[in-house]
């Protein structure tokens, strides 16, 4: 699917977030296009989840628009995004607690074809089929991922690191364009971390990454492009030795020790 | 300071933790290491009491903790930062800081104040309901809900979790100085092992429920078997 | 001013106050168990009712008005402790079904098992003041000695409900227990027993209401006689916010005083057509009651 | 695999004998007994057979069919043997059986609590009187259908709100409506009949195509109401059929992702809105299906019947059953339908004076007493009870199923 | 050994008749009370040697008076019961209760042609032979009771302005069109909901009650049942309201009216309110008090702690009432019973011999019953008392009201 690359995805055009008096987002331009990994990193409280947010729909922003270029439209509802091309991960693993892996899985093409209401009550051919045909590519994708072997579980009763596979699994099904991680590394331990690394670079042929990550270690191999926020504002954008040089982003950020 | 010995803790058949023990001393920090589910967490809340143990005792300066209910613990001057930061999304910040200076009987005022001067970003946002918060934020202010009662041992889950680098240095900063002046007992789970290391005195690493090592943070550190099979670290 | 007294707003104002404050009254006893135990109980009319029974009909015989009225605010307490300690406990973190269901089938109990007792019939309560409205002027205003007791009662009740949750640590770690137990036990809050004590206080309130609700001479006390008031009352707290004691008596009243006034201007069978069509359009306005202030986020 | 044959070996000879036994207790006569022992043991025993789990795996909804159609026609055949007066009760419990698997799908499944579902049941019960009284040549299954989509309105009408409501909220609204319904009614009296309700105005006769099925001169009673319980009977079976569909469908995931994590369902592109209202009105328009399947078996309608503590019974007859199961509902509808004779068998062992305070106040005691104890100790019901036992014989550890996939079972 | 057609439920020796009624439930308090009191007077008689050498079997099922309820499936459930009643092989249904819940299986036991006699409601339902020639009612209708109460109002009150408050349904439309049909239109009529009255705890009828002050009426026509009794009179009290109240004898009984005003500082409010009977007092000096006594003191089953003093109560009296019609009918219809038969008897005989004050005349065309009854007055919280001892008759149509005299209510010899 090469020959999507550099196809930008999504586009954030000036940005602004405003809860009450708070101003979480101000401004705020970037975008992300197929086949690159970008970062995006900050201090605390800088605006990162509330962006990761403007972009999936839950927070409406103030001013500005958020463009998904591949479907031409702005500013979605959250149910809308996958059919614009754009899978999240949740913090955490945000997995489906009360249903097996499986169906976890089988979940994330929730939005095929032919799995509306008649063809699910009545049971027509057609939906039938469609309801194999999910299970099955279900199946591989966990499959593809090392992770098939656990299709009959529940969530709980798996490994953190697998169960973060699944979530990716997940996402994976609804083929999309841009897959969206909130805070991936968090609670791997550093094997775990280098195996999931090389996971998105793996992913990243087919689609464009978007990560909001604190861990450094993780982040800077990783990623072609850094977008750094501080109080809802855009402070630096450019590749890991770049920020990683800039003196605004280490006061307000990383800090002396990096 | 924190006496562990022969500590068995089980759920239903599957035992997190077997024959654990291990001391944390007085105004040091000792930090709990191992791969995900090796039972760290599980320590933590046997020993304030969420949890009961099948065998083994917990004593704090020679009182039996097994047998305490949670909320006496607490009251002792044990205090627990959870896994997952357990801020009250419903309150504010400042009712959950009131909430967690309730039992040291401080003058709530001040205690509330220090804390606002030691976290500022928690000052700008005390009218804020806790559910409002970044990630970060909460990881902040349940810290802050834990050091507002003075207390003498500090069991902490995760603390960096979230954190920006430059915060995660400034809280452990700070509990260092703590630990230092105020005869602070410090127990400190951390997955990421070598930021633990960096300020521990003390490590006891963990495996699937076992301990595995149980020495000075610097030998802990340098042990090139535990680092690569125990502590996921990648040389 | 006579004739403003006497006129028909005026006693309509009046009458629905006098109403809307027993609404109220259901309302914060609902809204201090869902705050100290995040549980909307079902039975919150059918326990204090018992209470009413035991206190006011069994102890009847033997004292005076106001002894009783102690007699069924202390049954009252022990029901609502009893209650929370042998029912209600093991529900604590269930899917929301198992509350409802349980205090459902408890509320059929408690009917049942007072009608076997007392019988269904309906039964007299002494008041120790007139429900025969005042005169002015030889014209009626809506306002009798009774219904001045049961405004002064609600206002004294409510006021002392909003000073424990709002300026008490009490209300604090009440309040916590029910939102997040674990993390209060970790802070030292003695959880059981601020659960318990949540639905003491609850049952208390509502025993206070129960008693002024049967003193009603329209109906006596029945095994039933809370069925239909738990209904306005919930819509009360709804429209309020279960999470608001101020709310839920402001609510109640306004509620009480438009129901008035449909049941005169328009017709009295359209009172609960009403009542559903407030709560609806004020839920949809306000999901979560129009006094809650709380909006969290959700990622 | 054998293990796990043997296992339904033992379960269908259980649920046999139980069968049996209940047969006797609940019938009034004897013949009743066997005929319905024989219907429970030949629906359990073929259904087991039907259900053999490498059929159900490769073709659900065939397996469904086969289920639903056998089951129907089992009863079918049966009911030309039973007292009318076992058929009358039979018909009476599936309508309710009806009525609570869609409430078991709104509550089990979608995570709504309802507790308005009684009046649910009074809006297809009247929609049914009134339109039979304004048109009385419909035919039924028209009429029917009508009545469903009475109730699916009044069931979206009532699902916008509950869009933005959450537990609480929503289970209050659900119990405003219900205890307000029979005084709506009343409102509304010139075309509800106010307080008095309606009759059906003409008496049940067989639509003529039917007629022919039926041999008259038998017993004057069976050949003039039989037909009754047997449209009755069909249309569960269709209802069932297609609940189980859902229940097992994209849709029916849909609901439980909902009431599992709002978020990660709305990433994954379910229309949180549109899942919740969809469920209210699938689950009002089963009852509204349930309550003009009683006008029609019993030719008349009454605001006092769809009074809030038919909500209540609703509720508790689908807990006792299994909340969030299917066979739950079925389990229910006989609940419901036989729970008369249970509580006066009672009050005759017990020796009570049947006329007295306490028995006449029996049937709430033991009901609330047996809903609080099953929420306790079993609150997934009587059919939860089968499935916990089926899956602990079943999977001796490693292969964990959810629980969700464990109420696939069939109608 | 005859080619005669068997009549169901008749045996040489027996006849077995049925009847649902609320024995469970929120109408069993008081209601249970009618079924018993008849059951204790079939007893009676089969312990005299049964009617013609038959022994009578009252078979009763409960249907909770069609309110749903655990243990009760509501409606369906008098379909279900009265199903039960038809299996059991009954000759008839006597004296079941209900307006909608007899309506509801009244196609039921026509198409069986199973008679539905002496049905326990006023309502108007139960008088159309042409549809339903085995549907009896029993008791005077609502409307009939409306046209005697225009009757009184016009004479004593002629100028006075009328209000009235009836229920939302037959009991108040068939009592409105009473009163109408008897001259007197009220000038402000109000219907009450019942599902209304319940919820609201009887605060739902308040305003109609501010609105009859307001309306400075003098005299106010209620038919209620005693709970709404009670809220529009509790209502008036709280506004110093008093009218001159007129109450369906539905909902006057003073006992219960009484209920909720026990323990006020003040008299029963109802006192001195105009009611009507149709049965003989029960502290009038009558021959059939004395027999009501004496059969329910030897039902000691039916009735335990019934004893020498205790009251005997409307709901009694009303159960004995049509009690000793059937089985006067039946004694009637001679020593075959069939059921042509004994619906022949029924609209062809005039019972006198019953404890009513008005004959039992049934016709081919007028399936309706009592048809009058007499004037009394609440005179304390727990009696009444004939107001003038005047007995009115009178249609359910437009029929005329007329003075009768009262039949002198006789027991007949083999009844006593
Ligand atoms: N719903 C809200 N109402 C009020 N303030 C909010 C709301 N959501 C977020 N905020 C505030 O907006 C700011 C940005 O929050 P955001 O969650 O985007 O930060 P972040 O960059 O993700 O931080 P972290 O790294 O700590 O997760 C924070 O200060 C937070 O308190
Ligand atoms: N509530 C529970 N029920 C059953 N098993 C549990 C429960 N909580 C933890 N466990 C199991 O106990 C073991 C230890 O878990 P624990 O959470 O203590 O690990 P941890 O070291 O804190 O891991 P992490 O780094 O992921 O936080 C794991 O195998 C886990 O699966
Ligand atoms: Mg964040
Ligand atoms: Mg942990």
């Amino acid at each position: 699917m090469s020959e999507g690359s550099g196809q930008p995805i999504l586009a954030l055009d000036r940005v602004s977030v405003d809860f009450g008096g708070l101003r979480a987002l101000h401004d705020v331009s970037f975008g992300v296009a197929n086949g690159e990994i970008v970062g995006l990193i900050g201090p605390n409280g800088a605006g990162k989840t509330t962006a990761f947010n403007v972009v999936c729909g839950f927070v409406k922003p103030t001013a500005g628009v958020v463009r998904y270029p591949l479907i031409n439209k702005s500013n979605l509802r959250p149910n809308q995004l996958s059919r614009a091309g754009i899978a999240r991960t949740l913090q955490g693993v945000g997995l489906f607690t009360h249903c097996t892996v499986l169906e976890n899985v089988m979940a994330g093409g929730q939005t095929r074809p032919d799995g509306g209401f008649l063809n699910s009550f009545v049971a027509t051919p057609r939906g039938i089929r469609a309801e194999r045909r999910l299970r099955d590519d279900a199946m591989s994708t966990l499959a593809r991922l090392g992770v098939d072997n656990v299709a009959n579980q529940l969530p709980s009763a798996i490994p953190y690191g697998t169960a973060k596979k699944v979530s990716v699994a997940r996402a994976l099904m609804s083929q999309p364009s841009l897959l969206m991680l909130d805070e991936p590394a968090s609670g791997l331990d550093e094997s775990e971390l280098s195996e999931f690394a090389a996971m998105i670079l793996d992913l990243r042929s087919s689609m464009g990454v978007l990560l909001v990550e604190h861990n450094m270690e993780f982040v800077m191999p990783l990623v072609e492009r850094l977008v750094v926020l501080n109080f809802g504002e855009v402070i630096a954008e450019g590749t890991p030795t770049e920020v990683r040089n800039n003196d605004a982003v280490v006061a307000a950020y990383l800090g002396v020790a990096q | 300071m924190i006496r562990v010995q022969g500590l068995t803790v089980a759920y239903g058949a599957v035992k997190a933790l077997v024959d654990v023990s291990f001391e944390a001393r007085t105004s040091a920090i000792t930090a709990v290491l191992g791969a995900n589910g090796a039972g760290k967490t599980t320590l933590l809340r046997t020993i304030s009491g969420l949890k009961t143990p099948v065998a083994g005792s917990i004593t704090h300066d020679e009182t039996e903790l097994t047998a305490m209910k949670t909320e006496d613990i607490a009251r002792m001057g044990i205090a627990h930062v959870p896994e997952g930061r357990g801020v009250i999304g419903e309150f504010t910040v400042e009712e959950n800081l009131r909430l967690g200076a309730l039992t040291a009987k401080l003058n709530a005022k001040q205690s509330l104040e220090n804390q606002y001067e030691r976290f500022p970003i928690l000052g700008e946002r005390r009218r804020q309901h806790a559910d409002q918060l970044s990630g970060g934020e909460r990881q902040i202010l349940s810290m802050a809900r834990a050091l507002i009662a003075n207390p003498s041992v500090l069991l902490l889950d995760e603390p960096s979790l979230g954190l920006a680098p430059l915060i995660t240095a400034q809280i452990m900063a700070t509990i260092k100085d703590l630990c230092a002046s105020d005869d602070l007992t410090v127990i400190l789970v951390e997955q990421n092992a070598s930021s633990a290391l960096r300020i521990a005195d003390h490590a006891v690493v963990l495996n699937v429920g076992h301990v595995v090592a149980n020495d000075v943070a610097s030998v802990v550190a340098e042990d090139e078997n535990l680092r690569q099979y125990y502590l996921g670290m990648v040389s | 001013m006579d004739i403003f007294l006497t006129s028909r707003i005026a006693s309509d104002v009046l009458g629905g106050v006098t109403n809307g404050v027993i609404y109220g009254l259901v309302a914060l006893s609902l809204v201090l168990v869902w705050r100290s135990t995040g549980i909307l109980n079902f039975a919150q009319g059918a326990m204090p009712m018992m209470a009413t029974y035991v206190g006011m009909i069994a102890f009847g015989h033997f004292f005076g008005y106001w002894i009783c009225v102690v007699i069924a605010i202390l049954v009252g307490f022990l029901i609502g402790a009893g209650t929370e300690r042998v029912l209600v406990r093991p529900l604590y973190g269930k899917p929301e079904i198992n509350p409802v269901v349980v205090m459902v089938g408890f509320l059929t109990v408690l009917e049942a098992v007072a009608a076997a007792i007392w019988s269904s019939t309906p039964r007299s309560l002494t008041t120790p003041f007139s429900p025969i409205d005042f005169h002015l002027g030889g014209k009626p205003f809506a306002l009798s000695a009774f219904s001045l007791y049961q405004i002064v009662t609600a206002i004294v009740v409510m006021v002392a409900v909003a000073v424990l949750f709002r300026f008490t640590n009490l209300g604090l770690q009440l309040r916590a227990s029910a939102l997040a137990p674990e993390v209060s036990r970790l802070l030292g809050v003695r959880v059981n027993r601020m659960l318990t004590l949540g639905w003491t206080l609850s049952t208390g309130v509502g025993t206070i209401t129960a008693i002024l609700v049967s003193s009603n001479f329209f109906t006596g006390l029945t095994p039933q006689v809370m069925d239909g008031i738990f209904a306005f009352g919930f819509i009360a707290a709804a429209v309020g916010g279960l999470d608001s004691p101020v709310g839920s008596i402001v609510a109640g009243v306004v509620i009480g005083i438009i129901l008035q006034f449909v049941g005169d201007y328009v017709n009295s069978n359209a009172i609960i057509l009403v009542a559903l069509f407030i709560l609806i359009v004020s839920l949809m306005a306000r999901p979560n009651g129009v006094f809650s202030v709380v909006k969290a986020r959700r990622v | 695999m054998n293990r796990g044959l043997s296992s339904r070996r033992v379960i269908t000879t259980v649920a046999a004998v139980a069968a049996v036994a209940l047969s006797f207790i609940v019938t009034p006569s004897s013949r009743d007994g066997v005929a319905l022992a024989v219907l429970a043991t030949l629906t359990v025993i073929g259904g087991s057979v039907l259900l053999s789990s490498d059929l159900r795996r490769a073709h659900p909804v065939v397996t469904r069919a086969a289920t639903s159609t056998m089951a129907v026609s089992v009863s079918l055949v049966a009911t030309f043997f039973f007292s009318s007066t076992t058929n009358f009760n039979l018909a009476t419990g599936a309508a309710m059986a009806v009525t609570l698997v869609g409430l078991s799908f709104l509550t089990g499944v979608s995570g709504q609590v309802s507790l308005g579902n009684g009046a649910f049941m009074g809006v297809g019960a009247f929609a049914m009187a009134i339109w039979s009284n304004h048109h009385s040549t419909t035919p039924i299954v028209v009429t029917l259908l009508i009545s469903i989509v009475a109730g699916a309105l009044v069931g979206l009408l009532l699902g916008l709100p509950a869009t933005r409501l959450r537990g609480p909220y929503l289970a209050g609204m659900t119990l405003a409506f219900a205890v307000a319904f029979p005084a709506i009614l009343t409102y509304f009296n010139s075309w509800t009949g106010g307080d008095g309700g309606l009759q059906l105005p003409n008496a049940a006769t067989p639509p003529h195509w039917l007629r022919a099925l039926y041999v008259h001169g038998t017993t004057s009673l069976t050949s003039g109401t039989l037909w009754l319980t047997d449209i009755t009977l069909v249309a569960t079976g269709v209802a069932f059929f297609f609940m189980a569909n859902l229940f097992t469908s994209r849709v029916g995931r849909a609901m439980r992702l909902v009431r599992d994590n709002e978020v990660a369902a709305e990433l994954v592109g379910v229309n949180l809105n549109r899942a919740r209202v969809l469920a209210f009105v699938v689950s009002s328009s089963y009852a509204a299906l349930g309550g003009a399947l009683w006008t029609f078996l019993n030719n008349s309608v009454t605001p006092a019947t769809y009074s809030f503590a038919l909500s209540i019974v609703i509720l508790s007859v689908i807990v006792i059953g299994g909340i969030g199961t299917i066979p739950g509902a079925l389990i229910g509808g006989l609940v419901y339908a036989y729970s008369t004779n249970v509580i006066n068998w009672i009050t005759n062992q017990t020796g009570l004076n049947p006329q007295g305070n306490f028995a006449s106040q029996l049937n709430g005691i033991i009901f609330g007493g047996l809903l609080i104890v099953t929420m306790m100790l079993a609150p997934r019901g009587v059919a939860g009870v089968y499935y916990t036992f089926r899956h602990r014989r079943a999977s001796p550890g490693g292969d964990v199923k959810s629980p969700s996939e464990e109420t696939y079972a069939e109608a | 050994a005859s080619a005669a057609p068997k009549t169901p439920g008749v045996t040489a020796t027996q006849i077995t008749i049925g009847a649902t009624v609320p024995i469970t439930g929120i109408a069993s308090p008081g209601y249970s009370d009618v079924s018993r009191a008849a059951n204790a007077v079939f007893n009676y008689v089969n312990k005299k040697g049964g009617v013609n050498g038959r022994k009578i079997k009252y078979i009763l099922k409960d249907d909770c008076y069609g309110t749903p309820g655990f243990g009760c499936t509501g409606i369906p459930n008098t379909a279900t019961q009265t199903r039960a009643l038809l299996s059991a092989g009954i000759f008839a249904t006597v004296g079941s209760l209900g307006t909608p819940t007899q309506d509801s299986v009244r196609t039921l036991l026509n198409s069986n042609h199973v008679p539905q006699l002496y049905v326990n409601s006023g309502s108007l339902d139960w008088n159309n032979p042409t549809k339903y020639p085995g549907l009896f009612g029993w008791q005077t209708s609502y409307n009939e009771e409306g046209k005697i109460f225009a009757q009184y109002i016009s004479a004593t009150y002629p100028t006075a302005n009328v209000c009235y408050l009836g229920q939302g349904d037959d009991f108040g439309s068939d009592g409105l069109a009473g009163l109408v049909a008897g001259g007197v239109t009220p000038m402000d009529e109000q219907l009450y909901s019942v599902g209304a009255l319940v919820v609201t705890q009887g605060a739902s009828i308040a305003p109609y009650v501010a609105r009859f002050q307001s309306d400075k009426c003098t005299v106010v026509v209620l038919d209620t049942i005693p709970g709404a009794t009670d809220a529009t009179l509790g209502a008036a009290l709280k506004l110093g309201y008093s009218p001159h109240w007129i109450i369906s004898s539905v909902g006057a009984d003073p006992v219960t009216v009484d209920q909720p005003f026990a323990s006020l500082p003040i008299p029963d409010p109802e006192i001195g309110a105009v009611s009507f009977s149709y049965l003989p007092a029960s502290s009038a000096t009558n021959a059939w008090n004395a027999w009501d006594r004496k059969v329910l003191l030897a039902d000691k089953k039916d009735f335990p702690n019934f004893t020498a003093t205790s009251p005997i109560t409307g709901n009694m009296t009303y159960g004995i009432g049509f009690a000793v019609a059937f089985v006067e009918a039946l004694k009637a219809t001679g020593k075959t019973v069939t059921r042509a038969g004994f619906l022949k008897t029924l609209t062809h005989l005039t019972l006198s011999q019953t404890p009513a004050l008005t004959p039992l005349r049934y016709t081919p065309t007028n399936h309706q019953g009592l048809s009058g009854g007499y004037l009394v007055k609440v005179t304390s919280s727990s009696a009444t008392a004939a107001l003038n001892g005047q007995v009115y008759t009178t249609d359910s149509g437009s029929g005329p009201v007329v003075k009768t005299k009262a039949v002198a209510p006789s027991i007949p010899a083999w009844l006593k």
